[in-house]
C-alpha cells in the first residue's frame, strides 16, 4: 500500500508545483486535476487496505470526481471570462488584489 | 303626568338636537319648532302643577336609574314638590315668552337658528336642574346651565366685550362651583349619599357634626353665590348684559340666577340645621342687595340698571331664605321660606317683563343709554305701560304681585333690626332707581331727536309676551294674599299651615317707603324740581364711587387676576428657566464630562490604541509587499509554511537545537522574500497599469 | 508489495511511471496543448491504478469523465483562449525556483514520512465482487443525501458556467 | 397564539408589509398602514366587548397566555394577560392608533418610514399593556422609545432634534431606574422570577428599605412617563415639536403608561412604602394640577397650552393614585386616564388641523375663527368644555370621582386646593377659546382658511361620541373595571 501512497504523494507534489508555477490559467487547472487525482488514489487505496468491507473510500472518490468536474466547468468558464476581459489567460496579470 | 315630568325637560333637548342636526338651515321652522316644544312643555308643566296642587305640594320622587358607582349611589331621578312645580311653571312661562319675543328681536341675525338651539339647550338645563332629585344631578345641570349661559352671553362673539363677558360669567360662576364641588365632596363623605331626602334626613337627624354641617352649608352656598351673582361674585352679571336682550331676560330674570336661590331653597333643611351657616347666607344676601341697589341708583345703561336691580332682588331672596334657616334652626317661626320662594316667582315675571320691555326699547332706539332716550311713551304705548306695571310691581306698590312678596320679606326681617332697616332702605332705593329709569326713558322730552324720530312700537310678536307677563306681574302674587289661609304658604310647606295674618302696619310702612322713592324720582327726573346733576355734584365722591360700581372690577383685576397672571408668567419662566434649566444644566454637565472623557480618550486611550496601530502600520508597510495579488504566490507561501509546520510537527528537526539556524533561515527568507517581491512589484507595476487600462 | 501479485507489481510500476512522467510533462511543457495531451495520458494511468485497486467502477468513471469530458473541455478552452497554443513561451512564472524547492521538500517529506511511520497494512481486504452494484445501492440508500447535494452542485456549476461564459449580451 | 399576542404581532407584521411597499406610492402606503391598524383596533374592540360580558365579574387575568418558559436559564417567561385596567387602555390604544394614522395623511416626506415606525410604536404600546412578565414589559417599554424618537426627531418641528433627544434621554433615564428595581426584584425572589403576578404577592415580604428603594425607583421611572412635576419638562417640548399624530399618541397612550405602570406594578407590589409616601405623592399631584394650569395660562402657543394642560390633568391622576385606598379615587384615576386620552388626543388633532391650514399655532395670531369655521370651532369648543370638566362629558365624571374619592382619604385641605385646578382649567381654556375663536375675525389674514374636511372629521367624531358616552353613561366602563379595581385596592391597602 505504501507504494500507492508514495505515488499519490509524488503526484500531489507535482500538481502542487504546477499550481504554483504555471502562468497559464488552464495550466493551473490541469495541475489542480492532478492533485485531485492524487487524492483519489489515496482514497481508493485506503478503501482497499483499511476500509474493511465498506465502500466509503470509493464513494468519496466518486464524489471527488464529480466535484472536480464541476470545478473544472466553472473554472474553465472563469478562464474564458478572464480571457475575454484581459485578452489573455496569464494568471500573473490577474492581480487586481495586489497591495 | 307627574311621573313623566322628565318629559318637560326632554322636550327642549329634543328641539335643540333637531335644530342642530336637521332644521338649522330653515330658520323659521327652527324657531317655530323650538317655540312649540316649550309651549308644549308649558302645558305639561301646568298639568304637573295642578297635580301637585292637588297633592298639597307633597313631594313625588322617582328614580329611573340608580347605579352604585364605586360605593356611592349615583341617581338619575326626579323630585316633584311644590318648589319644583312652581319653578317648572316659572321657567316654561318665561322661557316661552322669551322665545316668542326672540322671533321678533333676533329677526335678522345671521345665527338665528343657532340662537334658538342655544335657548332650547339652556331651557333643558334649567328644567333638568329644577327636576333633579339629588345633589349630583343638580350639579350636572348646574354646570350645563353655566355652559349654555356662556354660549348665550357671548352669542355675538365678534364683539370683544361680549366674548369677555361670556368668559367672565363662566369663570366667575365656576369659582362659586368650586365651593359647590367641595360641598358635594363633604356631602358625599359625611352623608354617603347625594339624594336630597337622604342628605336632609342625615342633616336633620344630627348625624353630621354641627361644625361640619355649617362648613358644608357654606360651601354649597358658594355655588349659589356664583350662580345668583351674590357678593362677592356678583361682578359677572352686569357684564353679561352684552348678550342679546332676550338672553338677559331669560338668564337674569327667570332661570340661571334663580338657580342659586333655588339651590338654597332646595337645600333649606341643611341651612335650617345650622344657624351660623344660615346667618352667613342672610348677611351675604343683605350686603349684595344693598351694594347692587346703590350701584343701580346712578347707572345710565338701561340693561345694567335692570341687572343691578336683579342682583339686588336676588339678594333679597337669599336674605329671606337665610333668615328663615337661621330662625328655624333656633326654633323660631319664620315666613322667610315663603317670602324667598314667592319673591323668586314674582320677580321672575316682572323682571322678565322689564328686560323684554327694555329690549323692546333698545330695539326701537338702538342704544342702551337712558340719557339718549326720553318721551318714548308717545310712540310705544304697550311697552311703556307694561314696563310701568313691572316697575310698580318691583317697587312694591299695592296690589301688584311684587307688593305681596316684598311684604313677606319685610315680615321676615321683623325680628332682626339691622335686616329690617336694610330691607326698607333697599326698597326705597329700588323704587327710586326703577322710576328714574321709567321717567328718563318714557317721559319728558326726547333728548336725542334722531333716535326718537326713528323709534316705533315693536311688532306684535314682541308685545304680546309683554302683555302676558304684565298680567302675571299683577296677579301672580295674589296667590299669597295674607287673607288666604290655604294659599301659597301652605303649598310650599306641604300643606302645613304656616300663616301669619295680615300685618297692616307693615304693609303701610312698606307702601310709604315705596311711594316716597317713586316721588323722589318723580321730583328729580320728571318735574326736575330737584336737580339730579346738582345732587351728583354735591355728593361727587359717593357718586363716582357708585358709578364705578364700588370699584369691584378694578379691585379684582388688581388683587386676583393680575397676580394670577403674574404667577402664571412666573411659573412659566420658572418652568422654562429653573426646572428645564436644571434638566438642560444636567445635560450640559454631562456633555462637559463627556468632553473631558473625550480628551482623555483622544490623548491617552486613543494614544495607546493609535500607538499600537502605528506600530502595526510600520510592520504592515514591510509586509504588504507580500500581497502580490497573485494567488499562485499565496499558494506557494501556504505550501512553504505547511512544509515548515510539518517539519516541526513531525519533529524532523529538534527545535531546541535547531532554533538559531531556523531563526536565521526565517530572517533570511523574510529579507529575501521582501527583496524578491519588491522586484516583482516593480516588474508588475508596468503590467498592471496596462491591465487596468485594458480592463476599462 | 507482498499483497500484490508479481505481475500486478509490474503493472503498478508501469502505470506509476506513466503517471509520474506525464504529470511532469503536464507541469513543465511549454506548449499548453501538449500539456493537455499529457494530462489525458496521466489520467488514463490513474484509471489503471484504480483497476489495480479493485475499483472498476471508479476506473470507468475516471475514463468517462476525466478522459472523456474534462479533457475535452480543457482542450476546447485551450483552443478558444490560446492564440498562444502554438507559440513557445516560458510557461512557468517567477515562483518556479522557490516553488520547485517547496514541492520537492513536500514530496520528499511525504515520502520520508511514509518511510518513517510504517504503519500501513500490507494486505488489502476483500471487497465485494460486485462492487459496482454495491456502490449503486449505497448511493441510493446511505449516501442519498450527499448524492442529491452533489447533483445540485453539478446543476449549479452548470448554470454558473453558462452564465459566466455567456457574457454580457449587448 | 391567543388574541393578546395578535394584538402586537399584527402591527409588527404590518410594519414589515409597509416596509416592502414601493417607496413612491404614498397613497398605497398610507392606506395599507391605516387598514392594517384597523385589525388591532377591531381586536381591541372585540376584546373590550368580550371582556365586559364574560370576564369583568372577576379580578382574575383574562385571555392568559402562558406562562411559557421562554428563556429558562434566566427564568424569563412569555406571559400575557389582561384585566380591567388594561382593557380600557388597549381599547384606547387601538382606537387612537388608527385615528392618528388617519390624521397622518398629511405627512409627505419619508412616508414609508413614518408609517412603519408608527406601526412599530403601536406594537410596543399594545405589548406594554398585555405583558405580565417583567422582561417582556421592559422590552416593550423600550421598543416604544425608538420609533418615538425617530417620529419626533425626523418629522417634527423646528427644534425636533432637541425635543427628540430630550424625550429619549429622559425616558431612558427613568428606564434605568426601572431596570435596577426589576433586577433587585429578580435577585431577591426565590426562586428567581420575573413574573409580575408572583412578585406582587411576594414584593411586600422584602425588607422595608429594599421595598422603599424599589418603590422610589419605579416611581421615578413611571413619573417621568406620566409626567409628574418636576419631571415634566420633556413633555411640552416633545408635544410641540412632534407631528400631530405623534402628539396624539403621546398624550393619549404614552402618558397613561406611567400611571398604568404604577397601578399595575409598583402600587400593589409595595403597599408599605406607598402608605408612607402617599402624602408626598398627593402633594406632587396637587402641585402638578395647579402648576400645570398656571403655566398653561401663560402659554402663547396653542399646542404648548394643551401640553401643559396634560400636566395638570395627569396631576389629577396622581392625586387619585395617592388616595390608593379609595375605590372611587382609583376608578376616577382610570376614568381620567381614558378621558384624558380622548379629550387631549382630540385637542391635539384639532390643533393639528388648524396648524395644517394656518401654519402657525400662536394664539395671538388668531381671533374670531368662530364665524369663519363654525363646525371646526364648535368641535373645538366641545372638547375644550370636556377638558375643563363640564358635566355630560368624560372629564367631569373622572374629576368628580377623584375629588370624592380623595377627599375621603387624603388631607382635606389639599384636595380643596386641588379643586382650584378646575377653575384655573376653565380660565386658561376659555382664554384660549376666546382669543382664537371669538372676537373679531381678521379676514385679510385668514380669509383663506378652509373648514375641517371629512377625513379630519372622521378622526375626531369617534372621540366626541366616546366622550359623551362616558360622560352620560359611565356605568359600563365602571362595571368593566370594578372587580379589578376592588381587588387592586385591597392589594394596595393591605
Amino acid at each position: 500500500m505504501v507504494y500507492y501512497l508514495a505515488l499519490a504523494a509524488l503526484l500531489f507534489a507535482i500538481g502542487l508545483f504546477g499550481v504554483m508555477t504555471r502562468r497559464n490559467a488552464i495550466g493551473i487547472l490541469m495541475s489542480l486535476e492532478l492533485m485531485f487525482n492524487a487524492a483519489n488514489i489515496n482514497f481508493v487505496a485506503f478503501n482497499q487496505y483499511l476500509g474493511g468491507n465498506g465502500m466509503a473510500g470509493q464513494l468519496f472518490a466518486l464524489f471527488v470526481v464529480v466535484v472536480a468536474a464541476a470545478e473544472a466547468t466553472v473554472g474553465l468558464a472563469i478562464v474564458l471570462l478572464i480571457y475575454r476581459n484581459w485578452r489573455g489567460v496569464d494568471a500573473d496579470n490577474v492581480s487586481i488584489m495586489k497591495w | 303626568m307627574t311621573p313623566y315630568a322628565y318629559i318637560i325637560a326632554l322636550l327642549p333637548l329634543f328641539s335643540f338636537l333637531m335644530i342642530v342636526f336637521f332644521l338649522r338651515w330653515k330658520e323659521q321652522v327652527s324657531s317655530l319648532f323650538s317655540i312649540s316644544m316649550i309651549v308644549l312643555g308649558w302645558v305639561l308643566s301646568l298639568i304637573v302643577f295642578i297635580e301637585t296642587l292637588g297633592r298639597n305640594g307633597a313631594p313625588y320622587e322617582s328614580y329611573f336609574y340608580i347605579t352604585s358607582f364605586a360605593g356611592i349611589n349615583f341617581e338619575l331621578g326626579i323630585l316633584v314638590d311644590s318648589l319644583t312645580a312652581i319653578m317648572l311653571m316659572v321657567v316654561t312661562t318665561v322661557g316661552a315668552c322669551v322665545q316668542i319675543y326672540s322671533v321678533g328681536y333676533m329677526k335678522d341675525d345671521p345665527r338665528y337658528s343657532r340662537f334658538f338651539a342655544y335657548l332650547s339647550l339652556f331651557t333643558f338645563s334649567m328644567l333638568g336642574l329644577v327636576l333633579a332629585n339629588n345633589f349630583f344631578m343638580i350639579f350636572i345641570f348646574w354646570e350645563l346651565v353655566g355652559l349654555t349661559s356662556y354660549l348665550l352671553i357671548s352669542f355675538w362673539f365678534e364683539k370683544k366685550s361680549a366674548a369677555d363677558a361670556g368668559k367672565k360669567a363662566f369663570i366667575t360662576t365656576r369659582i362659586g362651583d368650586l365651593g359647590f364641588i367641595v360641598g358635594l365632596m363633604m356631602i358625599a363623605f359625611y352623608a354617603g349619599t347625594f339624594n336630597y331626602q337622604g342628605v336632609f334626613a342625615k342633616a336633620a337627624g344630627g348625624q353630621i357634626p354641627a361644625g361640619i354641617l355649617t362648613v358644608t352649608a357654606i360651601f354649597v352656598f358658594c355655588g349659589a353665590v356664583g350662580k345668583s351673582a351674590q357678593f362677592p361674585l356678583h361682578v359677572w352679571l352686569p357684564d353679561a348684559m352684552e348678550g342679546p336682550t332676550p338672553v338677559s331676560a331669560l338668564i337674569h330674570a327667570a332661570t340661571m340666577v334663580a338657580a342659586g336661590v333655588y339651590l338654597v331653597a332646595r337645600s333649606m333643611p341643611i341651612f335650617a340645621s345650622t344657624a351660623d351657616g344660615a346667618m352667613v347666607v342672610a348677611t351675604i344676601g343683605l350686603i349684595t342687595s344693598f351694594i347692587a341697589a346703590s350701584i343701580g341708583l346712578v347707572q345710565n345703561d338701561i340693561k345694567r340698571i335692570l341687572a343691578y336691580s336683579t342682583v339686588s332682588q336676588l339678594g333679597y331672596m337669599i336674605m329671606a331664605l337665610g333668615l328663615f334657616g337661621h330662625d328655624t334652626a333656633l326654633g323660631e317661626e319664620s315666613v322667610g321660606y315663603t317670602a324667598g320662594t314667592l319673591h323668586l316667582m314674582t320677580h321672575a315675571f316682572f323682571k322678565g317683563l322689564l328686560f323684554l320691555g327694555a329690549g323692546s326699547v333698545i330695539h326701537a332706539v338702538h342704544t342702551n343709554d337712558i340719557q339718549d332716550m326720553g318721551g318714548l311713551s308717545n310712540k310705544m304705548k304697550i311697552t311703556t305701560w307694561t314696563f310701568i306695571i313691572a316697575s310698580l310691581s318691583i317697587a312694591g306698590i299695592f296690589p301688584l304681585s311684587g307688593f305681596w312678596s316684598k311684604d313677606e320679606i319685610v315680615a321676615t326681617t321683623l325680628h332682626h333690626p339691622v335686616f329690617f332697616i336694610g330691607t326698607l332702605t333697599i326698597a326705597f332705593m329700588t323704587a327710586f332707581y326703577m322710576f328714574r329709569l321709567c321717567f328718563l326713558t318714557f317721559f319728558g322730552k326726547p333728548r336725542d331727536h334722531h333716535r326718537y324720530d326713528h323709534a316705533h312700537e315693536s311688532p306684535n310678536v314682541m308685545t304680546y309676551p309683554l302683555v302676558l307677563l304684565a298680567v302675571l306681574s299683577i296677579f301672580a302674587g295674589w296667590w299669597a294674599l295674607p287673607w288666604l289661609s290655604h294659599g301659597y304658604s301652605s303649598f310650599v310647606h306641604f300643606g302645613e299651615v304656616k300663616h301669619e295674618g295680615p300685618n297692616y302696619a307693615l304693609m303701610l310702612i312698606s307702601t310709604i317707603v315705596a311711594v316716597s322713592g317713586i316721588t323722589l324720582a318723580y321730583l328729580m327726573y320728571y318735574r326736575r324740581s330737584i336737580s339730579a346733576e346738582k345732587a351728583a355734584e354735591r355728593f361727587k365722591p359717593i357718586y363716582t364711587f357708585l358709578y364705578n360700581k364700588w370699584y369691584f372690577d378694578e379691585l379684582y383685576q388688581k388683587v386676583i387676576i393680575d397676580p394670577i397672571m403674574k404667577i402664571a408668567d412666573f411659573m412659566w419662566n420658572f418652568d422654562a428657566r429653573v426646572i428645564d434649566g436644571a434638566v438642560n444644566g444636567t445635560a450640559w454637565l454631562t456633555v462637559l464630562w463627556s468632553d473631558i472623557k473625550l480628551w482623555f480618550d483622544v490623548w491617552i486611550v486613543d494614544g495607546a490604541v493609535n500607538g499600537s496601530g502605528w506600530i502595526i502600520r510600520q510592520l504592515g508597510g514591510a509586509l504588504r509587499y507580500l500581497q502580490t495579488g497573485s494567488m499562485q504566490f499565496y499558494a506557494l507561501f501556504i505550501v512553504v509554511l505547511v512544509v515548515l509546520i510539518a517539519v516541526f510537527k513531525f519533529e524532523l528537526v529538534r527545535i531546541d537545537r535547531a532554533w538559531p539556524f531556523l531563526t536565521l533561515v526565517l530572517a533570511l527568507g523574510f529579507v529575501a522574500l521582501r527583496f524578491y517581491s519588491r522586484l516583482a512589484a516593480e516588474r508588475n507595476d508596468g503590467q498592471s497599469g496596462i491591465s487596468q487600462e485594458e480592463k476599462s | 508489495m507482498e499483497a500484490v501479485q508479481p505481475n500486478v507489481g509490474f503493472v503498478f510500476g508501469l502505470f506509476a511511471a506513466i503517471i509520474i512522467t506525464s504529470a511532469l510533462l503536464v507541469v513543465t511543457l511549454k506548449n499548453i496543448f501538449h500539456c493537455a495531451l499529457a494530462l489525458i495520458v496521466c489520467l488514463t494511468g490513474v484509471a489503471g491504478i484504480f483497476v489495480l485497486l479493485h475499483a472498476e467502477f471508479l476506473a470507468a468513471v475516471q475514463v468517462l469523465i476525466y478522459v472523456g469530458a474534462v479533457s475535452v473541455l480543457i482542450i476546447f478552452s485551450v483552443m478558444l483562449t490560446s492564440n498562444l497554443a502554438s507559440r513557445r513561451i516560458v510557461q512557468t512564472n517567477q515562483n518556479a525556483l522557490v516553488a520547485g524547492f517547496a514541492a520537492l521538500i513536500f514530496g520528499a517529506g511525504a515520502l520520508l514520512l511514509l518511510k518513517l511511520h510504517d504503519i500501513w497494512p500490507k494486505a488489502g481486504s476483500a471487497l465485494p465482487d460486485d462492487n459496482v452494484m454495491t456502490i449503486g445501492k449505497l448511493l441510493m440508500t446511505d449516501y442519498m443525501l450527499p448524492f442529491e447535494v452533489v447533483s445540485v452542485l453539478m446543476l449549479a456549476a452548470m448554470i454558473g458556467a453558462i452564465v459566466l461564459a455567456r457574457g454580457e449580451r449587448s | 397564539m391567543g388574541i393578546l399576542s395578535w394584538l402586537y404581532v399584527v402591527p409588527l407584521a404590518g410594519m414589515l408589509v409597509v416596509m416592502c411597499l414601493p417607496k413612491d406610492n404614498k397613497k398605497l402606503i398610507r392606506w395599507t398602514a391605516t387598514l392594517i391598524s384597523v385589525i388591532p383596533m377591531l381586536q381591541s374592540f372585540w376584546l373590550t366587548w368580550d371582556y365586559f360580558f364574560n370576564y369583568s365579574g372577576s379580578a382574575a387575568m383574562a385571555y392568559v397566555e402562558g406562562p411559557f418558559n421562554w428563556i429558562p436559564s434566566l427564568h424569563i417567561q412569555y406571559f400575557l394577560g389582561v384585566d380591567g385596567i388594561s382593557v380600557p387602555l388597549l381599547f384606547l390604544t387601538g382606537l387612537l392608533s388608527t385615528l392618528s394614522l388617519l390624521a397622518s395623511f398629511g405627512i409627505e416626506n419619508r412616508v414609508k418610514e413614518y408609517f412603519a415606525f408608527f406601526l412599530l410604536l403601536e406594537a410596543g404600546m399594545m405589548g406594554v399593556f398585555v405583558a405580565l412578565d417583567f422582561f417582556l414589559f421592559y422590552v416593550f417599554w423600550e421598543v416604544m422609545l425608538v420609533p418615538m424618537y425617530f417620529l419626533i426627531g425626523v418629522w417634527g418641528g423646528p427644534r425636533k432634534e432637541y425635543a427628540a433627544i430630550k424625550f429619549f434621554l429622559y425616558t431612558l433615564f427613568g428606564s434605568i431606574f426601572m431596570l435596577v428595581s426589576i433586577l433587585i426584584l429578580y435577585f431577591t425572589s426565590n426562586p428567581h422570577t420575573l413574573n409580575m403576578m408572583t412578585l406582587i404577592q411576594s414584593g411586600s415580604t422584602l425588607p422595608y428599605t429594599l421595598q422603599m428603594i424599589c418603590f422610589v425607583f419605579f416611581f421615578i421611572a413611571f413619573a417621568i412617563k406620566v409626567p409628574v412635576w418636576p419631571f415634566h419638562t420633556w413633555l411640552p417640548d416633545a408635544h410641540v415639536e412632534a407631528p400631530t399624530a405623534v402628539s396624539v399618541i403621546l398624550a393619549g397612550v404614552l402618558l397613561k403608561m406611567g400611571t398604568y405602570g404604577m397601578l399595575r406594578i409598583s402600587w400593589p407590589m409595595f403597599p408599605q412604602p406607598l402608605r408612607d409616601l402617599s402624602f408626598w405623592i398627593a402633594l406632587l399631584g396637587v402641585i402638578a394640577i395647579i402648576y400645570g394650569a398656571l403655566v398653561s395660562m401663560a402659554q402663547k402657543d396653542l399646542k404648548k397650552l394643551v401640553a401643559y394642560s396634560s400636566v395638570s390633568h395627569m396631576g389629577f391622576c396622581m392625586l387619585a393614585l395617592a388616595a390608593y385606598s379609595s375605590t372611587q379615587a382609583i376608578s376616577g384615576c382610570m376614568f381620567q386616564m381614558v378621558s384624558h386620552g380622548l379629550l387631549t388626543g382630540a385637542l391635539f388633532l384639532l390643533v393639528g388641523v388648524l396648524y395644517d391650514r394656518a401654519h402657525t399655532r400662536e394664539i395671538a395670531a388668531f381671533g374670531g375663527l368662530g364665524s369663519k369655521l363654525p363646525i371646526y370651532s364648535s368641535i373645538m369648543v366641545f372638547f375644550t368644555m370636556g377638558s375643563l370638566g363640564l358635566p355630560g362629558m368624560s372629564g367631569f365624571i373622572s374629576e368628580f370621582m377623584i375629588f370624592i374619592g380623595s377627599f375621603s382619604v387624603l388631607n382635606k385641605v389639599m384636595v380643596g386646593i386641588a379643586v382650584l385646578g378646575v377653575v384655573l382649567g376653565a380660565a386658561y381654556l376659555l382664554r384660549m377659546v376666546q382669543r382664537v375663536f371669538l372676537g373679531e375675525f381678521n379676514l385679510a389674514k385668514w380669509g383663506g382658511l378652509t373648514e375641517i374636511n371629512a377625513r379630519e372629521l372622521v378622526t375626531v367624531v369617534p372621540l366626541m361620541l366616546l366622550t359623551l358616552w362616558i360622560g352620560i353613561y359611565p356605568k359600563p366602563l365602571n362595571d368593566l373595571m370594578n372587580a379589578t379595581l376592588t381587588n387592586l385596592v385591597n392589594l394596595m391597602a393591605r
